[in-house]
């Protein structure tokens, strides 16, 4: 992190923002911006890499390297960047659809291979920039334009795929919760890894207040902000905990239970159940666990490369063209 | 042929056996040694589709086919002189290949009821006269390598894989070819392993001398005459060259090389090349999928790669959209297609050069790409140069075509001297901060610059989005769109001024015939037309390289011909593109067999003609 | 136009505002009302591609073109009679339009210095002469809503909605429209809420008043000769005709109707429209991608459905390596592609005929699919029918070509009745067990047999590798392969013999000028080929629907002009084809702005021919 | 199931099967014939789908309709197969590459949408037909045709990767252990939706021996056969079972600890972590679990879809095409 006082204008590019006005994707933007700043970033060094959709258009406004790309695409893309040089910093910014729908299989395999780079996923469980179609997210039973009579499909959860795909940094905040957000922004890149930053981000135009139980003052209820070390605790009384019962989570009174009963979070060991645990909670019953979900070692696939090419160059010594050329096997014609 | 014979200018052997037989390896052997000695040749492996069929069985038959000769050695060769079959499945699947007459070296030990019945034959072929007109050598190749190998401490199991030594001396007797080479390769490769490689030595040695005692005719030819030009020879594949030209390029522009590829066959041999050079700062990524693979080269590119993805036609589809994005981006990109019969899986493990038309067009939108093609194994070296080229200097993505017969087979290349290769040494332009913008343009070749992360006070943003002309940002405007789609055009256009005319092999004037060709058909062709002229015959041959564009000649070489003759592995392909850019009435010579053309097969469209 | 003049045949109407004032409606209400009396009509939305940028600024402004009258009303018009701008962003954006000169109407509360200013205007054009050519109606459209619903107890925001119907009725009093249609539509719109319902009629009829009391001219004309054909009518747009048009299909063969789709602008629609016929038997799927969408349908057509997948350019690039297992498995299937700006990204919301080459050639492998195209909006719905046809009649993919301005344009359609639709009841032929085999081919047609899931004896299995012809079995065999190719390409061949011929507008015998054109650039050739021969030129206008195959007279069509022009969107791929299978030295007519031709730009290349 | 005998040759083709003699498909091969005849399943109600792989050629020696279709693909096709006929008996029969590596995305979303088919996958942890490559789910560090220097990517377990994607149906078995093959077969036939059937198996020409470990009498101690309501209790003698410490699971003696302290599987909680705990166990320490690892109920995408045309049907009738071409604001021109 450098010394000199960078704000978030020195991240902002000169292009003027088009989102619809009121669109939860600001305020990612904002906090985004903010984070840069925090970690004192040169702009240079930073990479934006998106897909499509509403919030793919992030990079844009980003005064850094940017590359908008295709829809689906932006993992793979910013893999090939990460591996081809390790000294970038590099996000991803994405929606629901573009990471999960036609961009699932890079959003995996980016996790498995715990590509370095910053996983951005602005998840408002619709596709904004087509005009309010159902997502990967969205709930079932609801009604969209492709979905009249009722979604017939079950929602996919991010941080619970991620998580099967074992990615080493899963955390979640809400796009109102600023503070939250830009703390995750920032541990996110400080980590070494792969790392999921999943934002529940309002679009007001085609999926207004689906979040509200969770950004609601009065819904304190239905959140679970994870500290690491702390018992998990919520409620707008802070009188809920939640318990082992068996093999099975179950919300307590914190009144009634022994306090040493109620769990502890815990992101960072490696061999811990809980973060599946967390991402398996029926929302129906619990609250939505926001904060850092895991947070565990691993090596990174571009480090590795570069570690690997240096090991083997050490080993056999930088290639020389000619002798490549000639192979192991000539024979001359005089 | 009849082996006593002598005059002949080439010979054609075809190794065959089951899978486990290591036919490959006696063949690529039997290569190495002719080659040695000045011959020009060519070989040609031809697997099996499943990857180990159940021994015996016809589904398991590997072949590995070599012509070599002092001249006109320009395909593996249409009809064999020599087959070795090592089991009847062997014999029952290669045998047409003799159909002029030649002569078969069996493996008698292999010959028992049992493989008799798996190859479906109802008869012993070796016993009931259906050989007849042929020239059998009936040997116990198997029984005698283990009797050679009687004192050896060697499992029995390890004992019999000798046997392809043994039939490689029988062969070397023959064609009365030394044994040094095979037995430098021995020591070198079973370094680790001594009594390995003493057994096979011995047996190898045990094969000359049982084909001398039993009276195995030798060739009375020798093949001495030197036509290779001298230099220093390596046996090298098309799919070796690709990767080797890649490695080169990206040394002489001065990048790192970066491919970012998915197997598939017959391609995969590039990336399993290149995984190996990590030393020469080559980074290989076998990605999820086709779709991963390219992006990922995008993505390396965007960050100052040489990048390269490769693949065969179902990946080559796959592709279609980030091609549109490199294309959009205008970032530089080698895209290889190894070509193999299609449509869809097709036939995987054959060759076939149906996938011109989408190199051209096979996206959506008006997305122009240059497209270059090799014509042989050791040509690809030189094409993936050439593309790599194209693609920097012009800032492009560049499709390199190839097919399955050039990427698995191989001829003596002559290796080239780094200092002679193309200078690329300035082929990344720097640039030039001030001012800077991401579409600011090269006025010659209409090239944007290239500002890579990293670099200070260039940051910008693109994308798949239409850009503004001047100063790369989004743009709807509908005009703006017109002149950015032009100039797209226009940048692939102006790459014919930089490229080498069309030859003419043949009359440089003119005349009855002209055939047109590109990529792997280049020998089959190159050759009949020797031969034609040889008989005094007005034909000539004119052969691509580059397809998109063409070289700015092409017009005037059709015109001077009185017939036009288009040769392709296809249904016309190359023929529709020359229709409609130079609306000749050409004459289409297709075919599409998943081989290459056969002589007669030429002369069946072209003795009409003349 | 001066509204005053007479005697104009058609008049074009542009509503332009922010993307929330509800344009769209008025233009679509504006439209239906003029169409009600018989009025030829054509109109075309002009969507911001922000889903809502800032309100106010020039990326908001959502547009809606109206062109109608009695007589060549063919395109939404080159230039605009009318514009009607709900602020200065939409002004800005829109003034160059009406460069021949017309009226304006702008709702001044709309202009005040804040609104200006994220217009980008340095002054108010209202007031500082720059719109002094034309025929202003400054009008406090908002004040005079809100005043008009005064004691309405609808809140501010819900009254200040209702302008647009204010907007509405100046324009139904300026074309002397009655408000009947629009009433009744508010009506049922609004049944459930009879406030608002209450609150827009009175708006309405009070913006026709104020029209007629602060002396808005009104049009002299009446453009009440009707010139359309008796009947039933409806508004349709592109999209909506290509999903009836499936699902009449569906119905005609008697198969149930399946898709497998991916949300893409411009194509979307199609899976939304389709989504909701639930109870016709309809299942729609939103896959996860492209990809996932056509191998579903693949999958519900092995299964027995007829199947459809629907995208747009970079989906139709996506979805190329299953077109080819759809090809070589001869599985029926419509692929259904919403032409857009490429490459890439490109400029999705705007239109454009780029995709022809890649509908034609954009798969590895030699890969034939017959292709349709549709040439105005209603008729997508007769095109798509055609293309199921294709399908199942020939056991084929077949690759439906629209484009945005088709997919979101709509016109008058006349309802067919049912029974004069074709009859298609036969289309699907029982498959006689006896002798079942997967690829026995009916001898005309070529089609194979469809053999599905469920029915008992006919197990079978296929797939993506080369089939043998007789039995349908995997089959490696170089000659039968060639033997497929051949039999694929010739399937599709045939189909030459159960299309239409081209027919020529013009002169029957041919003469001076054609122009061929295909899809939506009908509209706007037909009327400038009308006009120049109501001049008494030479000239006559020959359309596509049947890009491959081609009309069997096409080559003898073409034969008959002098000069053979080629219009299309694009940059010359119709031509490209018709150059090589006709050898014909054509002129292309091309403009790539995601527009469709303006008059003047047709005759910038014909007036020079003529 | 039918009463009648039928035994497996009933579903067996004509047609020669092609694979290495001694490949682990064959046992795959033979235990879904004996399921299906398990299961009295009628040839022509049965679909067999595949990708590309040697896997892959299952299809063709099935005596069903079967459909061998493009790599990574199998899932998607099989999605339209099942939800164009709900009634069908679909199989995917898939390799690691195949599902996991092009078809990622089709897996996850075949399993979140709970799609009623059963996945056979052939897990031989390389590449087999294209001879040789790294597969994802190969260890890391091993060495292949693409990896010439170690491989430096981490593998994905399917079973994991399932549940992250909420999979109904999870289970797991080596190709050797043929009984238990049979019944997870069978059983996942049975269960109403998406059913995953994780095979190891072992590709004798390119990656001999992967799973010796597993399959080995002599090394019982690495797998833990899992049954409903057992105690998770392994080892050649059957002397270690599985407990949690904290949130962190365990191998203990069984003699060393009371038994009621031992882990007992339930693989039908649907709010249980078990599921996710076994999927997770570093083998490194862990014993591989295999048998029916997670069986909960849930609605079928294609049998929803089904019911969905119904209700709309009862509710608004079925449709009339006249009607449908006429829409609901027409005007006549007289
Ligand atoms: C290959 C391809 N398929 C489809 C589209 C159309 N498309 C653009 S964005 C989008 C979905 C966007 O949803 P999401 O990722 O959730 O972003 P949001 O707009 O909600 O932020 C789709 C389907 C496309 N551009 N490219
Ligand atoms: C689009 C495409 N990409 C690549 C291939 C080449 N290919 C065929 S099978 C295969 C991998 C097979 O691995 P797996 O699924 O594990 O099956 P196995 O052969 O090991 O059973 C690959 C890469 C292909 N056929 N198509
Ligand atoms: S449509 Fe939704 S997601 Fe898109 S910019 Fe508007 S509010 Fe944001
Ligand atoms: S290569 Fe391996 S997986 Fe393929 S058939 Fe042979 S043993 Fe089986
Ligand atoms: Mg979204
Ligand atoms: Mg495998």
């Amino acid at each position: 992190m450098s010394d000199m006082k960078i704000d978030k204008k020195n991240y902002a590019s000169a292009q003027e923002v088009k989102w619809c006005s009121g669109c939860g994707d600001y305020s990612v933007l904002k906090q985004a911006q903010l984070a840069l700043a925090d970690l004192g970033l040169r702009n240079e060094e930073v990479v934006f890499v998106s897909g499509i959709g509403c919030s793919s258009r992030f990079p844009y406004y980003m005064n850094t390297y940017g590359y908008h790309t295709m829809h689906g695409r932006a993992m793979a893309i910013a893999t090939g960047v990460r591996t081809q040089n390790p000294e970038l910093s590099v996000w991803v910014a994405t929606g629901d659809g573009d990471a999960l729908s036609i961009g699932g299989n890079h959003f995996v395999h980016a996790a498995k291979r715990n590509m370095n780079m910053v996983v951005i996923l602005m998840d408002n469980r619709i596709y904004g920039l087509t005009k309010g179609q159902v997502s990967p997210t969205s709930d079932k039973g609801v009604i969209t334009k492709t979905t009249p009579y009722g979604s017939i499909d079950n929602p996919l959860d991010p941080v619970k795929l991620a998580l099967g795909a074992g990615a080493t940094f899963v955390s979640r905040s809400t796009g109102k919760n600023q503070k939250l957000l830009r703390e995750l922004l920032v541990k996110a890149h400080q980590h070494k890894g792969f790392s999921l930053v999943h934002i529940l981000q309002n679009c007001l135009i085609f999926n207004d207040n689906v979040f509200d139980r969770y950004t609601d003052k009065e819904n304190a209820e239905h959140s679970l902000i994870l500290e690491d070390g702390k018992p998990m605790i919520f409620g707008s009384e802070m009188d809920k905990g939640i318990v082992l019962d068996g093999m099975t989570p179950k919300v307590v009174n914190v009144a009634d239970v022994d306090p040493a009963d109620i769990l502890v979070h815990d992101a960072t060991n490696e061999d811990s159940i809980l973060p599946s645990m967390l991402s398996s909670l029926p929302l129906d019953k619990f609250p939505m666990p926001m904060g850092v979900i895991r947070q565990v070692e691993g090596e990174c696939y571009g480090e590795s490369m570069r570690d690997q090419q240096e090991q083997v160059t050490s080993k056999l010594g930088s290639g020389d063209l000619q002798q490549l050329l000639r192979g192991n096997n000539t024979w001359t014609v005089a | 042929m009849q082996v006593k014979e002598s005059g002949f200018e080439n010979v054609v052997i075809r190794f065959a056996g089951d899978s486990g037989d290591g036919m490959q390896l006696t063949g690529t052997q039997f290569a190495a040694a002719v080659a040695q000695e000045g011959n020009e040749i060519v070989t040609m492996p031809d697997f099996p589709s499943e990857i180990r069929a159940p021994a015996g069985t016809t589904a398991g038959v590997s072949g590995f086919q070599v012509n070599f000769g002092k001249s006109n050695v320009r395909t593996p060769g249409d009809f064999v002189d020599v087959l070795v079959a090592m089991n009847p499945a062997a014999l029952k699947v290669n045998v047409a290949v003799l159909d002029k007459g030649g002569a078969i070296i069996v493996d008698t030990d292999a010959f028992n009821a049992k493989n008799l019945e798996k190859a479906g034959y109802e008869s012993n072929p070796l016993e009931d006269g259906s050989l007849e007109d042929l020239e059998v050598y009936a040997l116990p190749i198997t029984s005698q390598t283990l009797e050679a190998l009687k004192d050896s401490a060697l499992s029995k199991k390890d004992r019999g894989r000798c046997k392809n030594f043994f039939t490689l001396g029988i062969l070397l007797w023959l064609h009365d070819q030394e044994p040094d080479y095979s037995i430098d390769y021995i020591k070198s490769k079973f370094a680790r392993k001594p009594d390995i490689a003493d057994a096979n030595i011995t047996v190898l040695e045990e094969g000359i001398a049982y084909a001398r005692n039993k009276g195995v005719p030798q060739a009375q030819f020798k093949l001495s005459d030197k036509r290779l030009a001298p230099g220093e020879y390596r046996n090298l594949s098309g799919n070796k060259a690709v990767a080797l030209g890649l490695a080169a390029a990206a040394d002489l522009i001065g990048l790192n090389l970066y491919l970012g590829s998915y197997p598939i066959t017959p391609a995969t041999e590039i990336l399993q090349e290149l995984a190996v050079l990590k030393n020469y700062g080559v980074k290989t990524f076998q990605a999820e999928d086709e779709i991963a693979g390219i992006c990922s080269a995008i993505g390396a590119s965007f960050a100052g790669a040489l990048a390269v993805t490769n693949t065969s036609g179902p990946g080559m589809s796959l592709k279609s959209e980030a091609l549109g994005l490199a294309v959009i981006s205008e970032l530089p990109l080698v895209v290889v297609n190894v070509q193999r019969g299609g449509p869809s899986t097709g036939l995987p493990t054959k060759t076939e050069q149906s996938d011109l038309l989408q190199a051209m067009y096979g996206r959506h939108g008006e997305c122009p790409m240059p497209v270059v093609s090799a014509s042989t194994p050791g040509d690809c070296f030189y094409q993936a140069i050439e593309a790599a080229r194209l693609a920097v200097k012009y800032m492009t993505p560049v499709i390199l075509l190839t097919d399955g017969y050039l990427g698995n087979g191989s001829e003596p290349f002559l290796v080239p001297k780094v200092d002679e290769l193309p200078d690329l040494s300035g082929l990344k332009r720097e640039v030039e901060p001030e001012g800077f913008s991401p579409y600011r343009r090269d006025e010659k070749t209409l090239a944007r610059d290239w500002a890579v992360p990293g670099m200070p006070g260039m940051q910008h943003r693109i994308g798949g989005l239409e850009k503004d002309y001047v100063d790369g940002s989004v743009s709807h405007d509908p005009v703006n769109h017109e002149k950015m789609s032009l100039i797209r055009q226009e940048k692939v256009d102006r790459i014919a001024d930089d490229i080498p005319d069309l030859e003419i092999f043949g009359d440089q004037d003119g005349g009855e015939v002209g055939i047109f060709s590109w990529g792997s058909t280049f020998g089959a062709i190159r050759g009949k037309v020797e031969k034609y002229r040889a008989e005094g015959k007005s034909i000539s041959h004119i052969h691509f390289t580059h397809m998109n564009p063409m070289p700015k000649n092409t017009a005037e070489v059709i015109a001077k011909f009185k017939k036009v003759v288009v040769a392709e592995m296809n249904l016309g392909q190359l023929d529709q593109i020359l229709r409609a850019k130079y609306l000749v009435d050409s004459i289409p010579l297709t075919k599409i067999q998943g081989k290459p053309f056969r002589e007669d097969e030429i002369a069946n469209v072209i003795d009409k003609l003349l």
